[in-house]
């Protein structure tokens, strides 16, 4: 049995164990040792790949495994992972982590909040182990689904609405998928469904102009591509605590994820053609996303507009199509899920105890909740990009590498995406100087309190993870350096 | 030299154990750790330098760099990559020097002046990322790392200066340091991006085939690379936050708005001359410009302001200028012939960190003394405190230039660059030198001397903790023009014998002279009328100056109404009420069409009956029509 | 002696016969009488497919046949109607299609 | 004017009534009336299949129709009182629309088959099917025999008797 099997398996076993627990610390059990065990795993998987690539293997993608379970279509569970899908699902396996403390005191429904949650789970790390068109689409929507209950029922404010629009728009975007996928697949000859196998074989250009777009704009729709990003905010603003974490974090990771291994790695010819309207788009994301995220006056409308410019990045960066820039956008992703998820975490926390998220009627938080306070203060700085945090490493990565392409078209959107890292201090020093300087403005405020144990342990985890990610990013911008390269190869002969 | 590692490990270990640690600590403790830490790291820097003018230079009288540690902390691809190391030359073991004392001396003194401070822990943790960032910096091997640590010295200045954080005035001030010079650190940043792109690498050394290849890109590089360092190092028009920034504690001001991170960019200029000079000397005399012209501004402006702490704050832009100015009028590396602004420049960073320092240490004294920053709180305090009078009094004199203190030999340097480079900049800079003996007398007179003030009463002499640091500085400011700078550090690394011009020198002292008489006569007993009728007669002026010629305004212009107000605000509203009413409309008429079919649906056998009959009917006539051939 | 009726005229009788039905389905309101219209159309059909079996295949018995059956299920089908249509009548006191509402959805 | 015999009166004799029973089956106020003139054309129905030769499916559709179903109707009529319940009003536009739609309909049906140019074939007439074919044909299960049908119709009448008995039960 192939060990990345375990990351669909343990999920299953998890939802089993939910589905028969009576109480709630034996809910709390199952989702704590679940999760650990999922950690546990990818961080092992992550040290034997390392290994595995250090002894000299050489394969674009390791622990490959494959079962057809679909003979007609050849839809096959194929399963194998290099390094930009171990970095992943190391992310996914920290955020879950991290978000089962996040909603440890959630009520009510925990066990159903859960289950759903773990479901949500199992559909990320499907999607990220996986290399069947179909099994991956799949695993897609079992990631989607969940995320309609979840912020329909435990989600605050206008939740029905912000569900639905996110279901649907996400839904409307999986609808280009799955005819981006068919052609794929009927335009290599309809003979497997595999991603190895397909990027061995050659698409004809005329149908690659046809599908790139649609699979991009599937994809896109989830990485919170301009003008399909609308979802983004309403459903962050409007979804829980962690699961805000998790769609962040990881859910919009899918989006950048599929458009680099399915979109430009199966359709390289497609995707040069296509390239400068994306790019344009892309562009327009990241530097519209800051801009709109300077007047927002809801935290967690900052953070979302924050997050449609940091995801347009990573898009940005892949249509650059240059090895570093690819690389860098792999690091925007990882380095973007852990800090947004933090910022996320806090947000939830302080929203929990003050029941609002308006910065105008915060302030001075710093005096009554200094812990989080301390924690949404690295998150902004990781997040505006300061050096030794993650963001920097991965900024620095997308535009060293979207410097490279030499044309001039490319530099001057390069420039343009650039002062977005200016915009990003405006808004969160502009958040940080209204909610936690200052003085107290509300009597009320003075008597909350500061983060519980299991908050804590959430936050720091997150906190390690992001100042690791930048102050040692050798490790992570190695490995995905290397698995970006057959990509690479395949758009520079195209 | 492996041990200068510990120069940057020790403050950034103070910083991350009280960080981590330090509400559990008592303020007295929290201090002494972090001043003993420093303290370690100061002497390892003192010896650093000591080794460093030990070693034997070459024939040419060039000292080795030495590269004592270096590894790849972030590979790029194409053989770029940030590498992180220890580039040990003389200017960076000059600075390790320079910053590490000037921070020693702002450790020790904050442990008298913050006493008792809420966050005493939390001010030292920050003055330790602050020592580590900024030694970091000046030890850069490559581009990239200065822009690394440029980041991390913007972000620890953001903390200091925002430290009083229930001050509005205070976290307006920070967040515009940091805002301002993030936007000047977007010019940097382009530029690091071209140099690497066409020289292939981020170290200041490119190799010639890449330079022969990638020089033409060269100028606008260096030239977006300084617009970074002029926001750091607060030229107009990015001046603009350093006089705000003065909200932080007095001692914060001392260390990094006046003597270490201001001067990053005249570091960095520096740093990169020899590019400068050789692919770029019009961008190096543009700056010139930029800097003669910022420190006239800041000149004009420091002789009318009343905060003492702002006065100081001009008085650095002012003298940042004057570096700016000796690096920009050098014309080659050869510090014989058109390379001594290099050395002067560097040299002059050196007096002016220490006697700067000096200054701003001194007004914290005072300000400690009536709790105010401004002049009308204060006079006559010279029998009050006279240990702070005597060592600002000799502070006040190195800046105006009056021998034997260091900031004549620096200025006079300076002053011999520009007359070489072009008599009208000398001549400029010799009057703005003239302007600074003023306005720094006019300063001193009204603190210690003038008319008294209430405040004034209750006045008196700092504890020993903060007067030890005034008269360290004060020695030092009294020696360090003695150095024989020019035989350590010039543009090309040969040795060179400082000699004084005596016609530029003797002009600069008597202009200075003349500029101290005027302003002690006008100030020193506080009875003359001269300077409130010259403020009569020029009120436009005045008030301009006051206002620092409305920069501030322009700013606030630029920010509040172009980029909220006709950037941001636009484009929320075009999220919310275009693009998001759009999707919204597309779910809305996909239920309002359903809504428009549902009574097609209506459960009656007979309506469906007739629109099946019609429906079979209109097919067949079509049929029937096409089959006649009649479409 | 032979019959020499063409098998249009046969056909014109039922197509005038099923529309009838038709239009009775379509416009009665009763449900009997709306189940007699659908009698009308059953009887076209079965008339059709005796005549196409008799004139055009003469030799086979499949449109014989499908009649047969035709009227043996339209017997079943409406025994059942009309159970459903006293049952209605009697939860409804009515048989009239706009009454019998309920069920829709 | 071609001349007529007998049989060819008869079958047109037999379609007017059909024609003008069935129109009026669907036109007549009375439900009561409407029955009876489908009972007429029912009998009309069995007269043509005799005429076609397909006596024993005429007689079928006398008693199975005629005899069975029609009576089935004139006792729900009884049972339902439904006689009072005709009389009501069919929106104008609706009724317009079914009649545009029956009559175009009927015209271009008959459109079609009159271009269809059928021949004319003569059938021998006074020559009926045997029963003998029929039966063998009905119990027979070898192609062209049609035992499965015949008894999934026999399962099917009892499954809709027993199932139009249950419905029609009245419920205690």
């Amino acid at each position: 049995m192939n060990i990345l099997s375990l990351f669909v398996l343990i999920p299953l076993l998890m939802l089993a164990g939910l589905w028969a627990s009576r109480t709630l610390n034996q809910t709390r059990g199952v989702m704590l040792a679940g999760s650990s065990a999922l950690l546990i795993l990818a961080i092992g998987l992550a040290v034997e790949y390392t290994n595995l690539r250090q002894g000299g293997a050489t394969a674009d993608m390791l622990f490959t495994d494959s079962v057809t379970w679909y003979e007609p279509l050849h839809i096959a569970y194929s399963t194998g992972v290099d390094g930009i899908s171990v970095v992943m699902l190391l992310l996914s396996a920290i955020i879950m982590f991290t978000g089962t403390f996040a909603s440890w005191r959630l009520k009510p429904m925990t066990k159903e909040y859960f289950l759903w949650f773990t479901l949500l789970a199992l559909g990320v790390f499907g999607f990220f182990i996986s290399t069947d068109l179909f099994t991956m689409f799949l695993f897609y929507e079992t990631a989607l689904i969940p995320m309609y209950l979840l912020i329909g029922v435990w989600g605050s404010g206008r939740k029905e609405y912000a569900a639905m629009k996110l279901t649907l728009m996400l839904m409307g975007g999986s609808a280009f998928l799955l005819i981006g996928i068919l052609g794929i697949y009927y335009g290599a000859g309809a003979t497997t469904m595999n991603i190895l196998e397909l990027a061995s074989m050659s698409i004809p250009a005329n149908i690659q102009h046809i599908f790139f777009p649609l699979v991009f704009l599937g994809f896109g729709v989830l990485g919170a591509l301009f003008p399909f990003h609308t979802w983004s905010p309403d459903g962050h603003a409007s979804a829980p605590t962690a699961v805000s974490m998790l769609h962040a974090g990881v859910l919009m990771k899918l989006g950048g994820y599929g458009c680099f291994r399915i979109a430009i790695w199966l359709m390289p010819e497609g995707a040069q053609e296509w390239s400068g309207l994306f790019l344009v788009l892309t562009t327009i994301s990241v530097v519209y996303g800051a801009l709109s995220a300077v007047v927002q006056t809801d935290l967690k409308y900052i953070n979302a507009y924050s997050s449609v410019s940091h995801c347009g990045l990573v898009l940005f960066a892949l249509l650059m199509m240059t090895r570093t820039a690819c690389t860098g956008a792999i690091l925007q992703m990882l380095s973007h899920g852990l800090m947004t998820a933090l910022f996320f975490a806090v947000i939830g926390m302080i929203y929990g105890r003050t029941h609002t998220r308006d910065i105008r009627l915060l302030g001075g938080l710093m005096r009554i909740m200094p812990f989080l306070a301390v924690a949404y203060v690295i998150a902004g700085l990781a997040n505006l990009g300061l050096p030794g945090l993650s963001g920097f490493v991965a900024e620095m990565t997308v535009f060293v590498g979207s410097f490279e392409h030499p044309d001039l078209f490319h530099r001057v959107c390069t420039i343009i995406a650039t002062t977005s890292i200016v915009i990003t201090a405006v808004y969160i020093l502009r958040t940080v100087g209204r909610i936690l300087y200052g003085t107290c403005k509300n009597p009320e405020f003075e008597k909350l309190t500061d983060a519980t144990w299991d908050e804590r342990t959430a936050v720091i985890c997150l906190i390690a993870c992001v100042a690791a990610l930048g102050m040692a990013p050798y490790w992570a911008s190695t490995i995905i350096n290397e698995s970006v390269a057959p990509v690479i190869e395949r758009l520079a002969c195209s | 030299m492996e041990y200068t590692l510990y120069i940057l490990l020790l403050p950034l270990l103070s910083f991350l154990i009280l960080a981590l640690t330090g509400m559990k600590w008592t303020h007295r403790a929290a201090g002494l750790f972090a001043t003993g830490l420093l303290a370690v790291a100061a002497l390892l820097s003192w010896t650093a330098v000591a080794d460093y003018l030990a070693l034997a230079p070459d024939a040419t009288g060039v000292r080795p760099e030495l590269l004592p540690f270096c590894f790849e902390w972030l590979p790029f691809g194409h053989g770029l990559g940030i590498n992180l190391g220890l580039l040990i030359d003389a200017p960076s073991v000059l600075m390790l020097g320079v910053i590490s004392t000037v921070s020693l001396m702002v450790h020790i003194y904050s442990l008298g002046y913050m006493k008792g401070e809420r966050g005493f822990q939390r001010y030292y943790a920050f003055l330790g990322l602050f020592s580590f960032a900024m030694m970091g910096l000046v030890v850069a091997p490559g581009v990239f790392q200065m822009y690394l640590f440029w980041e991390l010295v913007g972000v620890s200045s953001y903390l200091l200066i925002g430290f009083y954080y229930t001050r509005p005035a205070a976290i307006a001030a920070s967040k515009k340091a940091f805002i301002v010079t993030r936007f000047a650190d977007l010019g940097f940043l382009i530029g690091i991006l071209i140099y690497g792109y066409y020289l292939g690498t981020f170290d200041f050394r490119p190799d010639p085939a890449a330079l022969a290849a990638g020089g033409m890109m060269l100028p606008w590089a260096l030239g977006l690379m300084f617009v970074g360092g002029a926001g750091k190092s607060a030229m107009l028009p990015l001046h603009i936050w350093l006089p705000d920034a003065m909200e932080g504690p007095t001692p914060v001001s001392a260390l990094i708005h006046a003597a270490t991170m201001v001067v990053a960019g005249v570091y960095q200029v520096a740093r990169l001359f020899p590019l400068f000079v050789t692919y770029a000397p019009e961008v190096l005399h543009a700056i010139a410009w930029v800097g003669a012209l910022t420190a006239l501004y800041a000149a004009i402006v420091a002789c009318v302001q009343t905060d003492i702490k702002r006065v100081l704050a001009f008085s650095t832009i002012s003298q940042i200028g004057f570096m700016m100015v000796a690096l920009g009028v050098c014309t080659s590396t050869d510090p014989h012939t058109g390379g001594l602004g290099y050395m002067a420049s560097l040299f002059h960073l050196t007096t002016h960190a220490l006697f700067k320092a000096l200054l701003f240490l001194g007004a914290g004294s005072v300000i400690h003394a009536v709790h105010s920053n401004e002049m009308s709180a204060m006079g006559r305090l010279a029998g009050r405190m006279p240990l702070t009078h005597i060592t600002f009094l000799i502070a006040c004199l190195a800046i105006a230039g009056i021998p034997p203190f260091s900031g004549f030999f620096s200025k006079d340097e300076i002053l011999t660059a520009c007359f070489r480079y072009s008599p009208t900049i000398g001549w400029t800079m010799t009057g703005i030198a003239a302007l600074t003996a003023f306005y720094m007398f006019r300063l001193y007179c009204r603190i210690f001397w003038g008319k008294a003030s209430q405040e004034t009463e209750h006045a008196h002499e700092s504890p020993a903790v903060m007067t030890l640091p005034l008269l360290i500085l004060a020695a030092l400011t009294c020696v360090m023009g003695w150095v024989p700078f020019g035989t350590f550090i010039s543009a090309d690394g040969t040795p060179y014998e400082i000699h004084l011009d005596m016609q530029v020198a003797l002009t600069s002292i008597a202009f200075a002279v003349v500029a101290i008489a005027l302003a002690l006569t006008f100030y020193l007993n506080g009875h003359s009328t001269v300077p409130t009728r010259i403020e009569k007669a020029c009120p436009k002026l005045h008030q301009a100056a006051y206002r620092r010629f409305y920069f501030d305004e322009m700013w606030q212009f630029v920010t509040h109404r172009i980029i909220f107000g006709c950037l941001s605000t636009p484009i929320a509203w075009f999220d919310r009420h275009v693009i998001d009413r759009f999707m919204d409309f597309m779910a809305w008429s996909a239920n309002a069409a359903g809504e428009e079919l549902q009574p097609l649906q209506n459960g009656r056998v007979q309506t469906y009956m007739i629109l099946f009959l019609g429906g079979i009917v209109a097919l067949t006539i079509i049929l029937l029509l096409a089959a006649e051939g009649m479409f | 002696m032979e019959l020499e009726i063409h098998v249009f005229h046969y056909l014109v009788v039922s197509t005038v016969m099923l529309f009838c039905g038709i239009y009775g389905f379509c416009t009665r309101k009763n449900l009997l009488a709306m189940l007699i219209s659908v009698e009308l159309m059953l009887n076209a059909s079965n008339i059709n497919f005796a005549v196409f079996n008799r004139y055009l295949f003469p030799g086979q018995l499949e449109g014989h046949f499908f009649s047969l059956f035709g009227i043996a299920i339209a017997a079943a089908e409406t025994a059942v109607a009309i159970a459903i249509i006293i049952n209605v009548y009697r939860n409804f006191n009515r048989v009239l299609t706009d009454d019998v509402s309920h069920m829709k959805g | 004017m071609m001349d007529l015999s007998l049989l060819d009166i008869t079958f047109y004799a037999t379609a007017a009534v059909i024609i003008v029973c069935s129109i009026l089956a669907v036109t007549t106020g009375r439900i009561v009336r409407s029955a009876t003139y489908l009972l007429f054309v029912l009998f009309g129905t069995g007269v043509i299949y005799s005429m076609l030769g397909y006596t024993y499916l005429g007689a079928v559709q006398l008693m199975v129709y005629a005899g069975g179903i029609v009576v089935l109707y004139i006792f729900s009529i009884l049972l339902t009182r439904s006689s009072q319940t005709m009389r009501y009003r069919i929106g104008r536009g609706r009724l317009a629309a079914v009649l545009a739609a029956t009559a175009t309909g009927a015209v271009l049906v008959i459109f079609l088959l009159a271009s269809q140019h059928f021949a004319l074939v003569a059938i021998p007439q006074g020559v009926e099917l045997p029963a003998r074919e029929i039966g063998h044909a009905m119990i027979g299960s070898d192609k062209y025999q049609y035992v499965l049908p015949f008894e999934i119709v026999s399962v099917l009448l009892v499954a809709c008797m027993i199932g139009a008995i249950l419905i029609a039960r009245r419920h205690k």
